[in-house]
Parts: structure tokens; sequence; C-alpha cells
């Protein structure tokens, strides 16, 4: 049930240090540090526009950072294009739900799987790459089975509603085959029966696929039951940081939460 | 076995075309730009060909049964006039076509013609090769080397003081920008020093540019190649901005529809023509009698050179006619036949005399200089100067 | 490079540039509205040329019922044929700008109310100028038809500078265009800044679904963008057709593709940087040097390339953002 | 025969047009709206005029024969994706209709250089382009155009259904949720336009001896918009769209040639019409409303 403690003599997947990003004259993230441990969920919380998805673009690569670094696997992934630090191994949802709408949920699925697959355009044509279609194939079968989709996988994902949606965008960010998974409100527009399963979901794909989970999320008791670790934003500041008892007994928190009311 | 089923297929094509018999009456083809931005000069010569069908029909026709022109219209570009030209050759069944109005467009579509062995006369194609295309292809519009000297010859019979020279052409008009390599190399022969070679586009309509690098230059004389709008337009710049000396217009200059434009800055322009309405032949008389009844203005070369297609057609057709009947004829012979006797003849047309050479180039004996006097803003003649 | 050569070569530059802009003024006003570029403008441009010369001049059958309109019976301090050439202008630019609407109408707004892909509207619009174009060409030919030297009074054609031994020279016509523009720029950032209507185009501009819902009609404001669009293509192709006649049914459809350049460069949707775009293009068309004059027509897309990789906005275009 | 002798120019033409569609519906694939197609058309017609006229090549064609003409399609694939890449690097940084203005300019210059050089033979451009494979007649050109739109056909078909293919819907789709997923935005944009500049290029080579002569007005403004026409008339989802909007309407002015003086009016009221009343295009028309449901292949699991 529970997950594996980090252990602490393990390298840090992720690694922020300092991470920081202007728009014009607003900070909207203030130099950032944080460690992310392998196999840990890790939860991002803080009032709206308190600089959460703005982290997640700077981690993902669709912000460049303004100061500062992101280390993946102790490698420096600082200013790579989305594309390279996606193939790299960082899968993500979005706050928006940002689903290829018009295409079917099994060629989204497909599609993340681009990075782990490598037919070019005279293979694809020629139809040099049977093998590698029927794998990428067999796999989208596999994860929109895994999250309940399979028997509509024809259907174009703009037709989905708002909580088939994010599950479908959470096994598209799986084909990609990452080690970390930024889920950003994955139980946004979910009802109460959804957001409960939600928590066993998670952890049950992070058992399944080794994976390193980031989550930004509002509900409270939904991350306080999920997280073994949660940071806390506030006005792009980190305040925060701690297991989940602690953070929220944090009195910079709970001000952040209340001056924000 | 595909090689063998195109040869089956053309041989099939042959012998279709053999077959045909001529269908009375005899039609002849006029491909011409209706539409489009050529449409200005191909609307003149749609005139000239309809006054040349009403005169010779009235005269008899071919001895005695009428003859029809039909009318395709090839639009501006290339892949009109090939349907055009296949429209005529094998839906409208004509002996012989008039056409098309740019040279690019006959580079396109004569070749078309010439493999159905269909007889073409170009009536205003001027661009070097045009009558090399093949052997059914003619032309009645003279090239431009044999207008320009004369005009440059004129310009210094008027004003022998003449020293420097400002050449301007249009740039994406084929006839203009081979007529201005004549005006250049007539100028130097004649000992003048060439100051400055302007260029323009014939969709321009704004030319401050180059007429101050002209009045900058200092010259006693100005020779533009263009088309009507343009070449009117930088006349009357040139005017307007202060340049007084002697200004020579090239072939495409040689049209009334120069007079609105320009209006009465267009007084004294030398024009070099292919065609003058004051050439003296009856022949040209007639036609320019009836063209100003009807128009109220003097015909233009474009009208005159179509015309003088269809005709040159007529009178060909007339002498095959009294070797053999027309009727008796099958097409393809009959083509064949309108080829030779067009080339073999000699005409009496509003361009004066024309035969042609064997390879279909036209031999025109006149070529004219003329000066323009405007009688008021929009009406004016142009002046036959010996 | 000598001074009066400078000078002519701004002169030349601002001239050109001003009738690029007079162009580009209802051009972009359209897109500044609805986002599409209409391609009919061209054909409205040369409409209104035809309309004011039907009224002015006549010879299409009305015969100039407006032409001897004299409106200062004991002589007009201009000349005798200018308020009756002013008239005809002003009747001749409502009618394009009526073309306007009736566009508007019959080949925009169905594709609008469906909420249709704008890049068919591109197609719609370049059927519409067909139509026009043709349909010119059908009822009055291809010829050219040029206003009467005196429309503007017997002003002089050309003013003529001498500085030292050299000239520097400009027409009479150029200058009117430029004016004219430039106040036409003016009256419509005025009407545009200023007005209730303007208030009510600017919100449509920025986001059509609220304006509807605090009770603007948003068609009823497109309706006057279109209308002001061909009275404002109306009245320049007039201006333009004094200065050069006009030349056939494709007069105004040569300036399209150029005023392409103009408004982007300007930024697309910018009024002000209409006329900013066409005095820039004017300019630097102006500036080739004569030997490289055959590269000329390029000079304008060149800058458009450049301008599009370097400021996509345009010189006065407001940067999007787009939002993650 | 007479039918072929008439309209075989005009059946080609119909390919020939329907596939320089296509050549704008590569790019639309990824979501690229780029008019760039009669530039490179324009370049492809110049290669072969020159491979077949000028007389520097006369070595060439004489030692080749008739293959010479396979040649100058080869010649004038990789010089326009050759060019594609110059122009498409720095191009495909913008998006909808600013890349569709930067490519229009790309046309004009082109135009314009066309225009001044003598190697394209300046406004005259050139001409006695020689035929090849012996043809005669307009209509043989099908046995060029004919295989060549099958097999882009083929080859469309092919990549839609291919990893490339995916990786070119998801960028029309949504860009920047590509990007984040794995797929580089500029390698496939770039691709795309290069295989939309290849296919131009080549239709180009094939119809500089099918046109007779080649000159700089091939490749214009017009040309750009007509080819858009014939995607968004035809449909623009589907790779048939582009091919019958083409064809049709390079069809229409000549079905109406009866109609004479009134000919290119009804041309533009069919424009207006089709647009407003066929949102999907043509192919819009024939298209079955809804899928069926997807088949799971039988296949065992595979193991992650």
């Amino acid at each position: 049930m529970s997950a594996p403690a980090p252990s602490p003599a393990r390298e840090p997947v992720l690694r922020a240090e300092g991470l920081t990003r202007r728009f014009g004259g607003l900070v909207a993230v203030g130099d950032v540090s944080f460690d992310v441990m392998p196999g840990e969920i890790f939860g991002l919380i803080g009032p709206n526009g308190a600089g959460k998805t703005t982290l997640f673009n700077l981690m993902t690569g669709l912000t460049p950072p303004s100061s500062g670094r992101l280390r993946f696997e102790g490698r420096d992934v600082t200013g790579l294009a989305p594309h390279r630090i996606a193939t790299l191994g960082l899968g993500r949802t979005f706050q928006n739900i940002r689903l290829f709408r018009g295409l079917s949920a099994l060629e989204n699925v497909k599609i993340a799987q681009h990075a782990r697959t490598r037919a070019g355009l005279l293979a694809g044509v020629l139809g040099g790459a049977r093998e590698e279609e029927r794998q990428v194939e067999a796999r989208a079968w596999d994860l929109l089975d895994l999250v309940g989709l399979a028997n509509r996988a024809g259907e174009d994902a703009g037709n989905f509603s708002y909580g088939d949606q994010r599950r479908l965008e959470i096994a598209r960010a799986l084909a990609l085959d990452p080690k970390v998974l930024l889920l950003d409100e994955p139980a946004a527009g979910m009802n109460s029966a959804e957001k409960h399963g939600l928590t066993e979901f998670i952890r049950d794909v992070r058992a399944r696929f080794d994976l390193t989970v980031m989550v930004i999320e509002h509900h409270v008791p939904l991350v306080m039951n999920l997280c073994d670790r949660i940071a806390v934003l506030n006005f792009g500041q980190l305040i925060a940081m701690g297991d989940p008892a602690s953070v929220q007994r944090d009195p910079k928190v709970i001000e952040a939460y209340l001056g924000a009311e | 076995m595909k090689r063998a089923l195109l040869v089956s297929l053309s041989l099939g094509l042959m012998s279709a075309a053999v077959a045909q018999k001529v269908e009375a009456p005899i039609t002849i083809g006029v491909a011409v730009a209706q539409t489009s931005n050529v449409a200005l000069l191909g609307q003149e010569q749609v005139i000239g060909a309809r006054l040349a069908e009403k005169f010779f029909n009235a005269t008899g026709g071919i001895n005695g049964t009428p003859f029809k022109l039909v009318f395709q219209d090839t639009g501006g570009d290339e892949a009109g006039t090939i349907n055009a030209f296949q429209n005529l050759i094998n839906k409208d069944r004509v002996v012989g076509i008039v056409g098309p109005t740019l040279s690019q467009q006959a580079f396109s579509a004569d070749p078309i013609a010439d493999r159905a062995k269909v007889p073409v006369l170009g009536p205003s194609n001027t661009a070097k090769g045009i009558p090399q295309i093949g052997d059914f292809i003619a032309r009645v519009s003279a090239p431009v080397a044999v207008v320009a000297p004369n005009a440059v010859k004129q310009a210094l019979k008027l004003d022998p003081k003449i020293k420097k020279v400002a050449v301007l052409y249009a740039q994406n008009d084929a006839f203009s920008v081979s007529e201005t390599g004549t005006f250049q190399e007539t100028a130097k022969a004649q000992g003048l020093s060439v100051s400055t070679v302007q260029k323009f586009q014939t969709t321009d309509t704004d030319f401050t540019t180059q007429v101050t690098a002209v009045l900058g230059a200092d010259v006693d004389l100005v020779i533009i190649s263009g088309l009507a709008a343009d070449g009117g337009n930088l006349v009357k710049q040139l005017r307007q901005l202060g340049y007084k000396g002697l200004i020579i217009g090239g072939n495409g200059l040689n049209t009334s529809n120069l007079f609105p434009v320009c209006g009465r800055d267009c007084d004294g322009i030398l024009i070099a023509q292919a065609y003058s309405p004051a050439l003296a032949g009856s022949v040209n008389q007639l036609f320019v009698k009836e063209y100003r009844n009807q128009y109220k203005k003097d015909p233009p070369q474009f009208a005159a050179q179509a015309y003088t297609g269809v005709q040159v057609m007529v009178e060909a057709l007339r002498k095959i006619d009294k070797k053999k009947k027309l009727d008796t004829w099958n097409l393809a012979d009959l083509r064949v036949e309108l080829n030779k006797q067009i080339l073999a003849g000699k005409y009496k047309t509003p361009l004066g005399d024309v035969s042609f050479d064997r390879e279909g180039e036209v031999n025109q004996k006149d070529f004219y200089v003329a000066q323009i006097k405007m009688k008021d803003a929009k009406n004016g003649t142009f002046v036959f100067l010996k | 490079m000598e001074l009066t050569q400078f000078i002519q070569n701004v002169l030349n530059g601002v001239s050109i540039g001003s009738v690029y802009a007079i162009f580009a003024l209802g051009y972009t006003l359209i897109f500044s509205i609805l986002g599409i570029i209409n391609f009919a403008h061209g054909a409205v441009f040369t409409l209104g040329a035809y309309f004011t010369y039907t009224l002015a001049v006549g010879q299409f059958g009305i015969n100039g019922l407006l032409k001897n309109v004299d409106l200062f019976p004991n002589g007009s301090p201009l000349g005798s044929s200018v308020p009756g050439f002013v008239l005809a202008l002003l009747i001749g630019s409502v009618l394009a700008g009526l073309v306007g609407v009736v566009i508007e109408r019959l080949a925009f707004r169905p594709l609008r109310s469906r909420g249709a892909d704008p890049l068919l509207a591109l197609v719609s619009s370049l059927g519409v100028a067909l139509v026009l174009v043709n349909l010119i060409q059908y009822l009055v030919g291809a010829e050219i038809y040029s206003f009467p030297a005196d429309v503007y009074g017997n002003l002089k054609p050309a003013l003529v500078l001498h500085v030292g031994e050299k000239l520097v020279v400009i027409r009479t016509v150029q200058i009117i265009i430029f004016v004219v523009s430039m106040i036409m720029l003016i009256i419509l950032g005025y009407l545009i800044s200023r007005t209730k209507i303007g208030k009510a185009l600017r919100a449509v501009a920025e986001n059509p679904g609220t304006s509807s819902l605090l009770g603007i009609s948003v068609d009823r404001y497109v309706l006057y963008t279109f209308f002001l669009s061909g009275f404002l293509g109306g009245l320049a192709g007039t201006l333009v057709a004094t200065s050069f006649g006009i030349a056939g049914p494709y007069f105004g459809v040569t300036y399209g593709l150029k005023g392409l350049a103009v408004i982007v460069l300007g930024g697309l949707g910018s009024i002000p940087g209409a006329v900013v775009g066409g005095i820039v293009i004017g300019l630097a068309e102006a500036f080739v040097p004569a030997e490289y004059s055959a590269y000329k027509e390029a000079v304008a897309f060149a800058l458009l390339f450049v301008i599009l990789l370097v400021r996509p906005q345009g010189l006065l275009g407001r940067a999007l953002v787009q939002k993650v | 025969m007479d039918f072929l002798q008439n309209y075989g120019f005009l059946i080609v033409t119909m390919i020939q047009q329907g596939l320089l569609g296509l050549s704008l519906y590569f790019p639309l694939m990824a979501g690229q709206l780029s008019l760039a197609s009669p530039g490179f058309y324009a370049l492809g017609g110049y290669i072969a005029a020159i491979m077949g006229t000028n007389a520097a090549f006369a070595p060439l064609r004489e030692s080749l024969g008739s293959w010479i003409f396979p040649l100058e399609w080869l010649v004038a694939g990789v010089a326009s994706a050759a060019l594609g890449l110059i122009v498409g690097v720095p191009a495909l940084r913008l998006r909808g209709i600013y890349l569709a203005l930067a490519t229009i300019a790309f046309v004009e210059i082109l135009r314009v250089v066309a225009l001044n050089l003598s190697v394209t033979g300046g406004a005259v451009g050139l001409f006695g382009v020689p035929q090849p494979f012996g043809f005669v007649d307009r209509w043989q050109y099908v046995w060029i155009f004919g295989p060549l739109l099958v097999l882009v056909l083929l080859f469309t078909a092919r990549l839609e259904r291919s990893r490339v293919g995916r990786a070119f819907r998801s960028l029309r789709e949504d860009e920047l949720a590509a990007d984040a997923m794995g797929v580089p935005p500029t390698r496939y944009k770039v691709m795309a336009f290069v295989i939309g500049a290849v296919l131009a290029g080549i239709v180009g080579a094939m119809s500089a001896p099918f046109l007779n002569t080649w000159n700089a007005r091939q490749g214009t403004f017009d040309a750009s918009i007509a080819y858009l026409a014939y995607v968004l008339i035809g449909g623009s989802r589907n790779m048939w769209g582009p091919v019958l909007g083409g064809a049709l309407l390079a069809a229409l002015p000549e079905v109406l040639r009866p109609l004479q003086d009134w000919r290119l009016i009804i041309n533009g009221l069919v424009l207006v019409v089709a647009s407003l009343y066929l949102p999907q295009g043509l192919v819009g028309l024939f298209r079955r409303r809804r899928a069926a449901p997807l088949a799971r292949p039988a296949t065992q699991e595979v193991a992650k």
C-alpha cells in the first residue's frame, strides 16, 4: 500500500537550482530550488497564480527560465527544447487539457510513442516498419486499457468527458515511457468518485512503470493522501517543503492559504 | 506493351483525322485574349477580325460562299491558349487559326497547331523565333528590328543636335525587351550616347524614379518601349516633371489608347509604326473608313493586324477554291494546302503589301514613323512622317 | 549620394508610398476587425474610380449628370470643374462603400455566422474579385479611361525646385494623394479612438464574442467596417486614377499583392501601420540604385520576408503572446 | 479519339493541378499554411526547360536520349528540396497567415529573379522545349502525370498511416502539445514543407515540355491563391480534397467556355458559393459521418 520511502543515499532524479522566470516586471517563479527523489510522489500546491504551472513549463522546456538550472538524472537540461526533455523522460499533462482533439484516443496515445520509435519517412511509406507499428499499436491499446478507455479507442479525443480527457492525457503521457510524470491538476473536473479512484490509480501507475510523480493539485485531501512530500508555492516563492503533515502545520502555509481566501 | 498502345492510339487518331470532310460554312479560328489583363490588346484584335469577317463576306466570301469566324478566348495564360487552340482544331474544325495575342502564348500553343498541321497566323507575336516554331506557323506582325531604326533616324532629322539619349523599357514584356535592344543598337550606330537605361513593369503606374533619373541625365531624346497604359503614364509624367525634349515611342505605343492616358502630353511623340491609318492604299482606306464608322476613331495597329490575318487566310482560301472547290477537300488536306497557299501568296492589306518568306516570316514593305498631334485632351491623330 | 538626389529619392519614395498607403488603408481596416484579407478590395478600389468617372465625366450612359454641376455660380476659386468632381468623388465613394456592404452580406457574413475556417473568406473574396473584375470588363471593356487634367482646377502639374544647379521635382497629384491619405489617416484615427462607433469597432476587433454579450451588434459594426473600407477604397481608387488613369478592370487588382506587403510591414490590422508600411516600401524602392532597378519589384517582398522573420507583428503591430 | 484530342490537354491539366493542390496539402498536414508551391513549380519548370534547350546540356541530351527527362525530374526534385530547406528552416518559425505571407513573398522574389536572369530567357522565357518519349499529343502526358498522381496518392496514404504522418497530424492539432510529447516540431514542419516543394518541383519539370515553353508568368501570386482555393474547395483534411479541388477548378473555366463573356463571372460565383456552402470542401460531401469503432488487433500483450 504505502510507497517505498525514498532512500537518502540515492541521487535525486530532478534537481531545480534557483529556477526563476520573470514576465516583464512580474516574477512568476522566483529562485525555486528543490530535489525530487526517484520513486517519490511529489506534490506542488499553492494558491491560484502562485506559479505552479509556470514551474512545470520551466521544467518541461515550454518556457525558458530567466535564470536557474534544472538537472534531470544529474544532467543539465536547462534550455533544452520541450521534445528533447520529453524524450529524456519527462512526461506531462496540462492544466487546461491539450489533447489532439480532432484525433482518436488511440492516435493520441500512438503519437506520444514518437520518441521511442525510429521509423523514418521512407521506412514508413515503403512498409519497412511493420513490426514497430505493430508494437506501437499494441502498446497504445494496453495504455488505453489501463485508463479504461479501450472500448472508445476510435472516438475523437475532443468528444470525451472532462474526466475521461484527463485520463487519456495520462495515458498519452505514459506512452512517452517517462521516468518522471508531471500531472497538472489531474483531478480538476472529476467527480468525487473519480477523485477517489485517482489516488489508487496514480500509486498503481507509479509502481507499475517505476515512476517518479510530480503533481499539482488543489484538492487538499487528495494531495495529503497521495503525496510523499509536498512543496508550497506562493507568489512564485517556495515557502514550505516537507511531508504532508508538517506542511499542513506550517504557519506560512496557513497564512498563504488564509490570506488568499 | 505501353509503346505499342501509344502507337496504335496515335495511328487511330491520324486515320480519324483523315476521314473528316470539310464542313460548310468554312470556319477560321480566332484565338486571342478576350479576358484577363491582356484583354486590352485582345479586344482590339477581336474588333479587327470581326470587321474582316463582315467586309470579306460582304464582298463575296470565298468565291460566293460565306465563311465564318469562330472565337475562342485564350485568357492571358499559356494553358488557356492551348485549350483555345485545341477547341478550334478539334471541335470547331477550323481550317486555320489567327492568334494568339502574346508571344509567350504563341510559344506554348503554336507547336500544338503545328503538330496537328493547322496553319497559324500570329497577329501580334513579335518575339524572335515565332515563325521558326514550325512549318505551319507564320505571322503578319513584323519583328521589331525593322521598325525601330526609322524612328531614331526621323528624330535626328527633326533635331540634328541630339546627342544624349535615355532609354526606358518594360522589363516584363517580351516585345518591349527585344525592341529596346534594337533601339539601343540603333542609337549607338547613329553616334548617340545612351546616358541612362531605365526599366519598368507594364503594370507600373508611377514612374517618378525613372523620370527623375532621365531628368538628371540631361538628355535630349527619350526612347520608350512599353505598352499603352504604362507608356502613356510615363510620357505624361515626363512632361509634367519638366522634360522638354523629343520622345520616341516604340511599337507598343502605336495605339489610340495612348491618347486618354497622356492627353495633351502625348503631343509630338514619334511613334514607330508597323501600321499607319494614314497609309494611302485603297485596302487600308476602306478598312479605316469602316472602322471609323463603327468606332469613331482611327483603327489601332492590333485591329489592323488581326484584320490582315483574317484577310490573308480568306484570300488564300479563295485561291485554293478556284483550283478545287473547298467542299470537295477533306479537312486535313485543306489545312496543309492552305498553309502552302498562305506562304506562296502576295497580299494587299491594310499593312501595305505583304508576303511571307519560306519560314513564315512576314515581308512587310512599309514601316512608318508618325508623330502624334492632339486635337484636345482625348483625341489625337498619328501624322505620317515621310 | 548628392543631397539633391537624396531629397529627390525621398520625394519619389513618399509619393509612391502614399499611393500604396492609400490603397492599404481600407485593406487593413477589414483585417483589423475580422482578421481576414479581403482580396476583393482591389476590385472595389477600381469600381470607385469607375463610379466617379461615370458621374464626373460620364461615358457609360449616365452621361455625366454631375458634369456641369456648378456649386459656385459666380466661379469657384479652384476652377469650374472642381466642385462637380468633388461631389462625384463623394458619391462614387459612397457607392463603392455600398458595394463593400453587399460583399460583406453575400460573401463574408454567411461564413462568419457559421464559424467557418477564416481561410475560406480568402477564397470567397477571391471569387468576388473575379466576378467584379470580369463584370467591369463585360460592361465597359478593357479600355483606359482618364480624368480630365483640370479635375483639381488649374494647378500646375508639378513643382520644380531649383537647388543650386540641380532640380528636385514632384507632381502635384502626388502631393494631393499624400495629403489626402494623411487626412484620411487622421479622420480614421479620430473615428476609431474617439467616437462611440470606433470604440464599439475596437471592442468587436478585440473579442467578437464578448462584444455581442455586451449588446453590441457585431454584424452591424462589421457592416460599418465594410462600408468604411469600401468608401476609403473608392476614394483612393479615384485619387490614384486622377494621377494614372483607370488602366482597365485590373487597375486596382495589381495593387493587391503590393498592398499585402504594405499591411504586413506596417503591422497587420494597424491603421497607422498601413501608412507607415506604404511609405517605407515606397522609400525602399526609390533608393534602389539605378543599376539594380530591375530588382525593384522584389524589394517590397524582400522587406516583407525579413520583417516576418525579425518582427512578425510588423513595424507598428502588437505582438501576440501565445498562452500555454 | 476526338474526345482525347479535344479534352486530353484539359484532362492532363486537371491531374497536374490536382498534384499542385497536393503539394500544398503536405505542409498543411503538419498544420503549415504554405503558399510557396508556385515558386518550386517555376523552379522545376526552368530546370527542365534549361536542360532541354540550353546548349550547355546538348552533349548530355545526346548521350542520354529520353533518359534526360527522368534526370530533369530528379534534378528538379533535388533542387526544390535544397531550396525548400533554405527557405523552410527560417520561414517555418512563423505560423498561420504569417507563414502564408512569407511564402508569397518568396514566390514573388523568385519571379523577379527569373525575369532578370539571362539563363531563364528573361521576359520571353524559354521555348521549343523538347517532348519526352516521342510524345506528340497533349493527352499522352497522362502517361507521366497519371503515374505520378498514383504514386503520390499511394505515398500519401501510406504516409498518413506511418509514424511520420502521425507526427505531422499532431503538429496540426496542437504544436505545443506535440512538442511536449516528444515530436520535434521544426524537423517535421520542414520535412512536410520539403515534401510539398519536391512534388511541386517535379510537377514543374514535367510541365515545361507539356506547355512547350516556360517563363516567369508560371509562378505567380495568382497561382498561390489558386492552389489554396483547390485545397479549401476540395477539402483540406483528406488527400482527395486537393486532388478533386484542383481538377474541378482547373476544369471549370473550360466547362464554362460556351458561356463566352460570362464564363469568368460565373467562375467567380462558383468560388463564392462553394466556399459558402461546402464547409468541409467537396470531399465533405462524400465522407461517411462516423467511422466504425476501432477493433483491437488480436495480438499477444506486449510486455512493457
